[in-house]
């Protein structure tokens, strides 16, 4: 089968979606210019040809005026796609995500929706630390959004298409260092096969990327690369590890997790985004309240620590939790 | 200057009459206990939403604040259910959600007003985006006030619906006051109206308590907006007759100007004129004035005797 | 010894600050104004009189810019006190939050500091939608903020005075049901003892606000209260409650928790904050880690649900975490 | 007029030759692959930088942006701190912490740049508020670009500047794209410096190309801060030699405007008219060049010699 880069999946799930539907729309910065570059990562590269400068809309910068321009789109029935370039820009545009996205339909009792997508670059590379953060777990504490963090160009396809087509504001993530094709990191091919046939992948129902009988492990975007090339190395230790991606963190699939931690007993959490209060300690919570009759280990969450992002390589790469960090601590719950 | 059919002259005063009586008695069954939460109180401006809203369709949309009681009654939400959402009754507009700050109904074009200072003026330019694209004649309308054009949201929306020539009309009610704060000492400027210049769009100035002229320049903007020429700021002058919220005395404020602003009634004003005009008579008024009574008379009734929102109710209507 | 207010409180630390170092200023909104309110709630009424309306320096309405102003003063050695009028507003100066005034001092190398505090009162109070939200959680994600949180009013004084006087920038979060004297709600009255000799509360030392053996709960600001008319309740039948107020989030006493669930093995934590990534999730987490062996039973959090603030009283009372959702929920902890 | 001491010119002219030699070679070592992440080059825009810190005193502190190369070196920031912080070395001006996106250096006056479009600029009206606290006469200077004129905080900081009267200067280089953006298609207005009658101050408009025009205009702006008499907005229309970042191939640009502006370099139109006027000769200016690229030479020994940052310092620097 054909194989597409993630950046490939978001721009065809895109066309698809306004070929379906002429109420969706892209807006955003650099998204559309002539001779620019579709969006900081490629995404909507061309897409202007077909679809016109009107619903491939450039903005000047202005990520609060515009993200409440979605919204008072939405609300009249369009169906916005914005691009926020880099995810560390949100903390300007929140205002109008949690105050009016989150909330417009409950002040009217019902009567309005707001389906809107935000797509949010996000993740470490090697650009210092105002574009570099992970804000998902700002996104996922806002009640009222959901939150779609895709790994695979597959599922990027399918989630993105699904979000389009929700009523809901949905943040989508999108991981800088798995647009590309492979290469950039080891282990990263996030390049994969995506049927030419459409298909939409539901929210809430989590992966099981790789099964396995000892340990749990929960990571999300870039995260589960570095699970997977820690379960290898696990594996030359006798250590079966089983990974499960959430796909989406809200709504998330606790059936899914609870199950394997049936059978593993133990439970390791990944994220880029920092260690304190980000969404892992959420997931923690949670099993520790409904499940935690399964574990037979402490918790373990591999993180980010909580500093800014470091620019410096060396820096860098300690800051991001990687392999290692995910084979120590999956060791140290067998060693005690 | 557009000649203003007798029709819509006599929608206006009754409109502004009918906004002064509900907030004078909302004032008063507020301090009486009761409603819960705050309220901010509109006497003073009514001449600037029955002026802008008499140019609007039922199919035009508006954008409110944390004062939106008079949009709401100038744009048709039914006097009802506005009482009962402020007595937080499940018959209320946003049953009960919402509360006084949050008052609207998109069935007769208002989003649930938004209490962020700010908040609504880029929700209306995107309103106003969505009509473009639906090439629909739809204007928008976003209703703030002085001091939202500190906001960065008032800066970066007038930028993008100049830009994009959408169909949006930007009223900035200058009561002079945002809170305590006087305007004179919140910007530099003297008319907020010039910062229309930093646009390119046209930026007008009018006496807020006229309801002729705020008719006149909306008219125009309207006109404007569905003509296709993109957006206008309108800056109506006008001063609140009460405070800023529930009990505030006021003491900021310098007792000479507020004399001066209290002698110009926008509700004396129109009266005289259009008593003056020929097309109203006093007894039209007190007729008026005994319908509104009993309107309102009615919809306390009805608020009181309204049920109260059920406890779980607070899980519902989250998502769609 | 004299009683005060919270609101009374706040003010005479900010004042003896304000006459201590002339560094201190404040700035917001409807702060200093004559013959005004003195901010949203009386906190810095008067304060203008005695330091003049530059050192209470009122602003347009203008959050991000006035944050950002807040970060540039502290670089030069100021220490602004910056009032934020509404929690629901740190959305519109997160940007100036997170991406400068956490990262400065760490993109200098060490050079800068950001010496600057923001008040932020919190909690649902038939304000509505916009009014009414909780955001400490928030800030406890963003790595590089402090975050104080005082239930009484010799915390109040205590640690805002700490606040001022630490170099990193610092978020005190103020209930607006605690300001005044009490009678706001029943249980309530956070007026309270406070000597007139100055002191200091350092941060990270939590306060046990009763003692208990059977379940440790965890909670702040207003919760703090409900969470003692539960302990009343539950110890007629039987379950001694022993509570915690750690007063600061960033740094969290993980000592004091510790060692009370060593006595009480049971843990239910309480906050405003809605549910789902809220800080208890962190709590929860960091014990399901550190300490999941002093566990008897699991963690349960008792907090607002994951919607907008709902305005009408009995929806609000309801969503609102109180007593009796305390007490259902310890009560569950002993009946399985 | 203000007369220019031939110092000051060939102070400007070696700032300007040296930012220039800088990025050229900056863009080779980064196309080598000698350096990690992105860069944004200055090339174009350095008598922007040049002209305006020609003004200033080491006390007085500037904010810059995701383009800060230039400022940092007018400003002073010693050339081997930045070229070791572009390689990501513990002994750059930020300590490896930042990159070339958040260069700076609190010693010189130089705030570690702010790559947040529009972050800066409120961290630099706050710099001066704090200047007007202390009774000094410092200045603060916030460097931006064109885009950063339509976001929220630039409105917001220069209406508090404005009412301030705070010592603040708000350079704005317009070098007509904020990344792929034409400045034609995200305002609808001629000249940025419009905006100032926004809140008050002057604005002006100067040639970005000319350095004397630049420091001629500051020059003016510095005075009225430090006088007390508030901020200025300072438009340098000017071009990006290059790219906006790595290997932008600038298709989105007109290649007759390109062509033309391309032939006003900065460089060059200072050299000649100081060569005209006497003041610098074609062998002083070879002299010049020679010495920074030693300098350079020097610097990027030093940079390659210098260790990296330990893993564990990533951890270090968070909490004062
Ligand atoms: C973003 C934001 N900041 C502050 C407030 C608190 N607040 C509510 S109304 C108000 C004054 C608003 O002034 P103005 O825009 O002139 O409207 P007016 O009250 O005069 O109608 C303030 C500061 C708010 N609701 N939102
Ligand atoms: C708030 C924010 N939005 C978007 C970006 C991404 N971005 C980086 S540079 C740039 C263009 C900036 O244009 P301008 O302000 O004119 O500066 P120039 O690059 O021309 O020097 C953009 C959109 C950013 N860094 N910050
Ligand atoms: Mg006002
Ligand atoms: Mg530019």
């Amino acid at each position: 089968m054909r194989k597409l880069t993630i950046a490939e999946a978001l721009r065809e799930a895109i066309a698809e979606e306004m070929r379906r539907d002429e109420k969706v729309f892209c807006i955003g910065e650099d998204i559309g210019i002539e001779g620019g570059f579709g969006g900081a990562f490629t995404v909507t590269l061309g897409l202007s040809d077909e679809f016109g400068h009107e619903r491939i809309l450039d903005t000047p910068i202005s990520e609060l005026g515009t993200t409440g321009i979605a919204v008072g789109a939405a609300l009249m029935g369009m169906r916005p796609i914005a691009d926020l370039q880099y995810g560390d820009f949100i903390f300007l545009a929140m205002d109008q995500l949690i105050n009016n996205a989150t909330k417009l339909r409950y002040m009217s009792g019902g009567k309005l929706k707001v389906p809107m997508v935000m797509r949010i670059p996000v993740g470490a590379s090697l650009r210092g630390a105002q574009h570099a953060q992970s804000v998902e777990s700002y996104l996922v504490h806002a009640a009222g959004l959901k939150v779609v963090c895709p790994s695979t160009a597959y599922d990027a396809k399918g989630l993105l298409k699904t979000a389009v087509r929700d009523d809901n504001p949905v943040m989508v993530f999108e991981h800088k260092l798995l647009y590309g094709a492979k290469g950039r990191k080891e282990g990263m091919d996030a390049r994969g096969e995506v049927p030419p046939e459409e298909y939409l992948i539901p929210f809430g129902v989590a992966k099981v990327v790789r099964e396995g009988g000892d340990v749990t492990i929960v990571a999300t975007l870039r995260m589960v690369y570095e699970a997977i090339l820690a379960a290898e190395e696990l594996k030359r230790a006798s250590i079966s590890v089983e990974i499960i991606d959430p796909r989406t963190l809200v709504p998330f699939d606790w059936e899914t997790l609870f199950n394997s931690l049936k059978k593993t007993g133990r439970l390791v959490i990944v994220h880029e985004d920092n260690l304190t209060g980000g969404w892992g300690a959420e997931v923690a919570a949670r099993v520790a309240d409904e499940a935690i009759d399964l574990l037979d280990a402490p918790i373990k969450r591999v993180c980010s620590y909580d500093t800014p992002v470091p620019f410096s390589p060396p820096m860098e790469n300690f800051w991001v939790p990687g392999r290692e960090r995910i084979v120590k601590t999956v060791k140290e719950l067998f060693s005690s | 200057m557009i000649k203003i059919p007798g029709e819509k002259l006599i929608w206006m005063y009754k409109t502004m009459l009918k906004i002064r009586h509900f907030e004078d008695k909302i004032h008063r069954l507020f301090l009486e206990g009761n409603m819960p939460g705050t309220i901010h109180l509109y006497q003073g401006q009514e001449a600037v939403a029955a002026g802008v809203c008499a140019n609007l369709e039922r199919s035009d949309v508006i954008t409110s604040t944390h004062r939106p009681h008079g949009h709401a009654l100038a744009k048709g939400v039914a006097i009802k259910s506005l009482m009962a959402e402020l007595f937080a009754r499940s018959t209320g507009c946003c049953g009960g959600k919402g509360g006084s700050m949050h008052v609207g109904d998109p069935d007769v074009g208002m989003i649930p007003a938004i209490a962020i200072v700010g908040g609504g003026i880029p929700v209306a330019t995107g309103i106003a985006l969505a009509f473009k694209f639906q090439k629909s004649k739809r204007v928008a309308v976003s209703f703030f006030g002085d001091g939202a054009c500190n906001e960065g949201s008032f800066h970066e929306s007038l930028n993008m619906g100049a830009i994009w020539n959408l169909p949006v009309i930007y009223v900035c009610e200058n009561n002079l006051y945002g809170a305590s704060t006087s305007i004179r000492v919140a910007v530099k400027i003297r008319d907020l109206a010039e910062r229309a210049s930093s646009y390119g769009i046209p930026g007008v100035v009018v006496d807020g308590n006229e309801a002729i002229s705020v008719y006149q320049a909306t008219s125009k903007a309207v006109e404007r907006a569905r003509g296709g020429q993109g957006p206008t700021l309108i800056e109506c002058k006008t001063y609140r007759r009460g405070g800023h919220s529930r009990s505030d005395a006021c003491n900021y404020r310098d007792k000479e100007e507020e004399k001066m602003w209290l002698t110009r009634d926008p509700v004396v004003i129109l009266r005289e004129r259009l008593t003056k005009d020929g097309i109203l008579t006093p007894e039209d008024s007190k007729q008026m004035e005994k319908e509104i009574e009993e309107e309102l008379t009615q919809a306390i009734h009805f608020a009181e005797n309204s049920p109260w929102p059920k406890p779980e109710e607070a899980l519902e209507q989250v998502w769609a």
